[in-house]
């Protein structure tokens, strides 16, 4: 089943396309035309096909089967989102067409954006960050602009160790240095702890709540107003916001900025990593910085989209823009789609259905497992450790390459950080009952053959996929990011 | 609902499996106070036929670009897409797989990531290309980061030719993360010396080529002064389909190159989701931003793909990532790779020749017009008239009459007045000889 | 051209491996007089852009039932399809199959037939369900056709309720094959005496529940008499949405249970294509039209299935075969099963009950207009009104305002000029009450 | 990768779709209602996706790879024209509104005819039959009715060995009586045995051409002036035009009647069995009696849409009916899209890379495979028969099977009749020499293996796919057409 690359059986004056004569008319290129023909291979429609039809089917995908990666959130992605997102009037408008021609594309980022506040309870919504760590950008951006308009300067950035990678970073990108707060043993972040760090230096805090580990931040208040008092801001990670839609609000909790994974909590396809769309909703403090464009509404409910810091000017104070045009459409139109249909009522089943489904596949594995911080209730996923494969010889990357052959995709794998071996589960609300019996039957009778010694086959694993275990270390050693032509036969000795 | 498989009776049997009388129970971490009961100011849910009314019924509202003579780009085309691209996106095993952690059970979109690779390294004349960026403008902005951390320094010159957004996030990101820009003014007529701007302490010049006003940039004098300098050349593009016909960035010296792949396989979607393309020299590589894949073999040594160089990302990586970037534009990247496939080299050039003569003969039509002047000597698909008047105001009178008629300038750039007067006109092979000539007619008419 | 993967070098290698000089030689077997060089009317090749604007245009003249109140129905209906059914038959693996004559490798296909089969029956109340037939028309009169061999009889008699069409369908068909038809007069009010017609000759009583214009018939009794004199009562249907609401004809005593499935599952696409569905008892089975699909075990003991019982079928019985039916409806039945699999027993009676409550309120929205009489007792989703005055102009009328108003009768029955005050109309799930409310005002306003 | 029925996992109270509630509105059912529930399962929108995906995964398809089927013409089915039949003015009008409310539906129907009728040089076209065994019957009523006509009455139809068994199925349902003529050595038909058979008595012949050996019949003129001489008509099966279009018309050939089926000639999709369209072009001399309805056309060029008798009363005296509605339209939409896709050139190009690749396959394998006809030029397709397999143990069935394993799907077996073992490989014009050439060196490598005395491997073949040899047999002798639960453990003694 290996497919040829298209540079193996393409062909460069071959096309799928055919394209009207240009005709006679002259070239206007002032000397900047091609001087050697564009190298890339073409095929014909059938051969188009088949070659992307083949390569699809050595993928998984959740239309084939449960995706348990942990804080992923791989649910149904409904065909109605795609549909809708392909309507004219959302797909074929253009981002800088006059705004009287585009008057429902607005109300609909409008429309997306209110749905979002109120179930936050947040006061504001940048619409525009392209994927989640770009809205981390955004929310801790505006954070910085609030804090150079109160004069102040302040530099540290805390971040608890269970966080997802992406906070580190932008903290990092924004000129912050990251101090790290350590998880008590209960998994969940220490008011204490983080007080011990507080000080006129720190900007925010950057927390996940749900946490990493699938659990609340219990005294997440007492985290709030510590930082609060300390002058300093409160940025929540939103991955794992369908664990609470409906539930509770951020806003309620003290959140000052929380990005919004839209491809995590409505379902909007990830398409084998992106595009995603990263909505920041923003507390009261930092609406005035929140970057152009954005929906501005009038007294009588009349929007007026303000795409630029001179149109911005008087009700508030931009930090700038961050990307070009006005983001994600194309996802708005499907979350909004996932939204309506869910309604209020759905929302809310949504989160504890996921709740419910890693709370089941904990209470039906924890005795053959082991749960890092006990059997305590967890949100929409559990995590595991790797002490139950203690002594068998298997690691936590072979027992995950072995669910390859139960025909499953692995869990999330030695993240968090936090944990030693960590396996993190997250069924999502898609999964049925039955499914989840299979899941949890396939995982018991994993566990049992690793502990009946079965060690080899483990290591072997995967069988039944496309490929066998593939050499990383080799790929980062001596990168091949490029196809090249192999040298011809007979040619190579006498180089 | 629809979409949630538990039935009332199995929610039952789950709890008491759990142990739990009910689901609130769960929920017991959340402190009672600032619990809700669901979301009171939203409806309930609805059917999907109530859905597609609502949605429906927003999008009727907009004049999609294929319904009417349609003119407008800065930054974004209207192309034609294979009905192939959209169907093969949508297939399942692509549009509902995740980022390619499991390379064993994800060779589809792995490879699909490699041939993309290379099809932009081929494109814009560069060694490697990344598995993308959100878009153009965001990439242009952790070009400039990258252009940082190689030469260690953090002054950068952005021509006047840049996108104005694009040169609005560059100042956002750089300035943020403790850099500066040096901005030269807007370069509606192409004839900025930018070359002047350069020093030794100067990161990396950005110029756009064809530039936000169509102009076509000779950018190997920047490269050399840049290289001079011990700075970099970062080369922007936002109209892909360009390459076809004119010389790539990576021959005229260019060290990053970045641009805006919607053109092929994407829809206009008001602005996205789009993909950007980032590609460099080989040994930068360490530097870029952004997921990799990378070939190698598997146990029984068949070639395999697998994303690689994951020590500069920030999963691992941390706060010393070279990027904050997690999600990318996967799916986007490939209707871009799917229809990049479809044209191959022979068709892209094919493409690029029909923009090319459309926009000449608009701009044969349009300069015809008493009082409407050209600005451009060299252009591809897209170039800048001055009109006797508010270009803002004529836009709207066209639109008025069914015609888009491309972007004034001052949309983008309010703090130049003195732009008042120009507006930015694409025309790619989605126009006929109607199309143009009706814009002519009624810009005519307007006018008169 | 796109689709054609030869080049030019190709073909010449490929003649040179036949030995051939041209590829005209490969045609030398056609007379030379009768060889045509090309297709000189026609156009040349046109690419995708250009196909889409000309089918474009053409789709663009007519009046998509989704754009106004609509309440035309007469045989096809307008009905909400999930999206996901649509993507689903889109899958290459279900769209570009051909007949699975290979089970190993097409036993995607023959399972969803199998449940399809299963489907079928069940919603019909009989015992077996083939893979599907065309249409309802051309299986109304296969059903025929089937109840002639198993009576050695062969006349039939047909209801004045049955579908114009179908009736004409049958008429063709049953003639052609030196068969007769015993044909009521059209049945508008629903009180034929069926019963009279049916005698020793008789081989079969064909009976549409709900019928034309709409109304509920009770089919035991005329099950009773069929079967009392030798005869087999075949049960049809147009509206299978009814089949959540209403008795299924399998409880009443039908032999053959025969009707058009497009509702679920399938577009309106101007009459066609559609999918018949077609059940019988077990014990008929060897006498049934079309493919069956049948459960039965692989080389490794694995449950599979298979076309089966094909010696009833042109391809291995030929002129004694038990139809020519070859091709069926294969994606309209995998689009009907998909849709009846999403819907379940409790989601079909669910939105059976809507339509059925939509059309009460239709029906008393239009009797309350002056002139306007409800001629049905009982309907489901259907009725007949009778309007004062030419309804045939009215529904001109009211389409000239916006709205399409059903059927006239004599439009299928013209040899029939005294059911010309006679309206089929018809109102399903996606009318609102908007649409309703819009529908009565016209119509007020054109009678009065 | 067995997946269960969906009365194994459904449910009857579960939906994947949400409905409107009803309301209070009184029932008119007059008595008629339901008296017990419907027993049919359902499944939420993310279990029906699973399940028919995973379904599909077990089928092969074009769009996986090459499906050789003889006579069945399985090419590239362009998605540009599913698009194209989704247009809402096309798959969302009925076809009874007002005509005013569908002159475009009625254009397109007309414009699909116009070409048909100019690629064949026939007189008139019905559109309404609604798959190329219906046509059969369309035209051969048309037959029937002009006979009628005249006065006569003659009940033979001619059909020689090699038909379709579609041929004479139709000419028995039509109440004629089929006299079959022999093939002749070179495996076209004689026309002195047609001469030997023609008499007052015979009504019409009906032939393929080309025909099911693949080959073109090459006395037809003088076949089907016979034929008219005896004062009958000559139908063609269209089934193979797709090799001549742009090379010869059928009118030119002296065919009175003819099917054409759009799903193999102008790549319509089969979709597992269907929808197809079998659009009839009829000659002069028939043109009067096609069934309604049909597009009648002005001197002025407007088009009228005739669709009852009494309407075509006057310049026509139509059969009848034989189809509710107009036809398939979805078909006609996607067929015009790839003839205006292909035009005359394209057209052309496609019946001669489809003979091209035929003759590729057949000049590649006729040093190992046996031709029943000797090495002498086809058309669209290649018969082999199994004469080279002789003395293997491996009979044709078997070699078919052992395809599958090579990841092909098997050609035409057993058919055409006349041929021992018949092999019948139709590559199509979709299919690249590159494509062709894997399947050439798959054939001869599993002919070598033959040779070689591997008889067990092809007895047990295949072995990868979805499932073994399926046991045809045992389902035909004791068929179960239907799902059944089955039967409670432990009641099963009881009864």
């Amino acid at each position: 089943i290996a497919e040829p690359l298209i540079f193996e059986v393409g062909r460069r004056e071959v096309s799928g396309v055919d394209i009207e004569d240009a005709g006679e008319t002259p070239f206007r290129l002032g000397g900047h035309a091609r001087k050697t023909p564009l190298d890339l291979p073409g095929l014909t429609e059938p051969e188009t096909m088949r070659h992307y039809v083949r390569l699809s089917t050595q993928n998984y995908a959740i239309d084939l089967g449960l995706y348990p990666l942990g804080s992923c959130t791989m649910k149904h992605n409904p065909r109605l989102n795609e549909k809708m997102a392909r309507l004219p009037g959302f797909a074929d408008v253009h981002p800088l067409q006059p705004l009287g021609t585009v008057s429902g594309a607005i109300e609909l980022v409008a429309e997306c954006g209110r749905w979002l506040l109120e179930m936050t309870g947040m006061a504001s919504v940048a619409m525009s960050p392209k994927a989640g760590a770009h809205g981390e950008m955004c929310g801790m951006a505006a954070i910085k602009a609030a804090i150079k308009a109160r004069g102040e300067d302040r530099t540290i950035v805390l971040v608890p160790e269970s966080a997802h990678g992406t906070n580190p970073a932008t903290a990092a990108q924004l000129g912050f240095k990251v101090v790290s707060i350590p998880a008590r043993a209960d998994g969940t972040v220490d008011p204490e702890a983080v007080k011990a760090k507080l000080s006129p230096q720190v900007a925010a805090i950057m927390l996940t709540n749900p946490n990493t580990c699938g659990l609340f931040e219990r005294d997440i208040v007492a985290i709030a107003e510590a930082v609060h008092a300390a002058g300093a801001y409160f940025y929540a990670d939103g991955a794992n916001f369908n664990a609470i839609v409906g539930k509770t609000r951020p806003g309620d909790l003290g959140v000052d900025a929380m990005h919004i994974n839209l491809h995590k909590t409505f379902s909007t396809p990830h398409g084998g990593g992106g595009p995603g769309a990263g909505p920041v909703v923003l507390s009261d403090k930092l609406a005035p910085f929140a970057p152009v464009p954005f929906v501005r509404f009038a007294d009588d409910g009349s929007a007026e989209f303000v795409e630029t810091r001179k149109q911005a000017a008087g009700s508030a104070t931009p930090f700038g823009r961050i990307t070009a045009f006005h983001g994600q459409m194309g996802m708005f139109v499907r979350a909004l789609s996932y939204m309506l249909a869910h309604g209020a009522d759905g929302l809310r089943q949504a989160s504890e259905d996921a709740v419910l489904n890693a709370n089941y596949v904990k209470a039906q594995l924890m005795d053959v497992m082991t749960l890092p911080f006990g059997d305590v209730p967890v949100m929409h996923e559990v995590l595991f450790d790797d002490r139950f494969l203690e002594g068998t010889g298997v690691t936590t990357l072979d027992f995950a390459k072995a669910m390859i052959d139960e025909g499953f995709h692995p869990m999330t794998m030695y993240f968090p950080l936090v944990v030693h071996g960590a396996l993190l589960i997250e069924p999502t609300e898609s999964e049925s009952k039955a499914g989840l019996d299979q899941f949890v039957g396939a995982l018991r009778h994993l566990v049992e053959r690793a502990k009946a010694g079965e060690v080899e086959a483990f290591k072997a694993a995967p069988v039944f996929a496309p490929r066998r275990r593939l050499d990383e270390t080799a790929a980062a050693r001596n990168p091949r990011l490029a196809w090249r032509a192999p040298e011809p036969e007979g040619r190579v000795a006498a180089e | 609902m629809r979409y949630h498989p538990l039935t009332a009776d199995d929610r039952a049997a789950m709890l008491a499996a759990i142990g739990t009388g009910s689901v609130d129970d769960l929920f017991a971490a959340i402190p009672a106070d600032k619990r809700v009961d669901g979301l009171l100011n939203l409806p309930r849910g609805a059917t999907e036929l109530s859905v597609e009314r609502t949605l429906g019924r927003m999008a009727a509202k907009n004049v999609p670009a294929g319904s009417v003579p349609f003119f407008v780009g800065a930054g974004a085309y209207k192309h034609h897409v294979p009905a192939t691209v959209d169907h093969l996106i949508q297939r399942s095993e692509f549009l509902t797989a995740y980022t390619p952690y499991q390379p064993e059970v994800s060779q589809g979109t792995l490879q699909v990531l490699f041939e993309f690779q290379t099809q932009v390294a081929r494109l814009t004349g560069m060694e490697v290309a990344n598995a993308s960026m959100y878009d153009g403008s965001t990439g242009t902005a952790e070009a400039v980061l990258m252009a940082h951390r190689l030469t260690r320094r953090s002054k950068a010159v952005v021509s006047g030719g840049l996108h104005p957004h694009y040169r609005g996030v560059v100042r956002t990101v750089t300035t943020m993360s403790g850099g500066t820009v040096s901005d030269l003014p807007p370069d509606p007529e192409g004839t900025e010396d930018i070359l002047a701007a350069i020093d030794d302490t100067t990161s990396c010049v950005v110029v756009q080529s064809p530039s936000f006003y169509g102009h076509l940039v000779d950018l190997r004098p920047i490269a050399e002064k840049a290289h001079a300098h011990g700075a970099l050349l970062v080369a922007v593009f936002t109209e892909v389909v360009a390459l076809g016909l004119i010389e790539p960035p990576g021959a005229q010296g260019a060290d990053i190159v970045v641009g805006e792949g919607q053109s092929l396989g994407n829809a206009l979607s008001f602005g996205g989701p789009y993909v950007g393309l980032f590609a460099t020299r080989e040994k930068f590589v360490r530097q870029m931003p952004g997921r990799l894949c990378g070939e190698t073999v598997d146990a029984d040594g068949q070639r395999g793909f697998v994303l690689t160089l994951s020590t500069r990302e920030q999963h691992i990586r941390r706060d010393k990532a070279t990027s904050n970037i997690c999600t990318n534009a996967g799916l986007c990247a490939t209707a871009f790779s799917i229809h990049m496939s479809m044209l191959g080299g022979a068709g892209l050039e094919k493409l690029a020749r029909l923009n090319h003569a459309n926009a000449v003969k608009l701009a044969g039509l349009l300069t015809a017009i008493p009082g409407v002047e050209v600005l451009n000597d060299s252009f591809f698909n897209e170039f800048t008239i001055r009109v006797p008047g508010d270009a803002a105001a004529i836009v709207e009178q066209l639109a008025g009459r069914g015609i888009l008629a491309g972007v004034p300038a001052t949309r983008l750039e309010p703090r130049h007045p003195e732009l008042s007067d120009l507006l930015v006109v694409a025309s790619t092979e989605v126009n006929t000889d109607e199309d143009r000539a009706a814009f002519a007619a009624a810009l005519a008419e307007v006018l008169g």
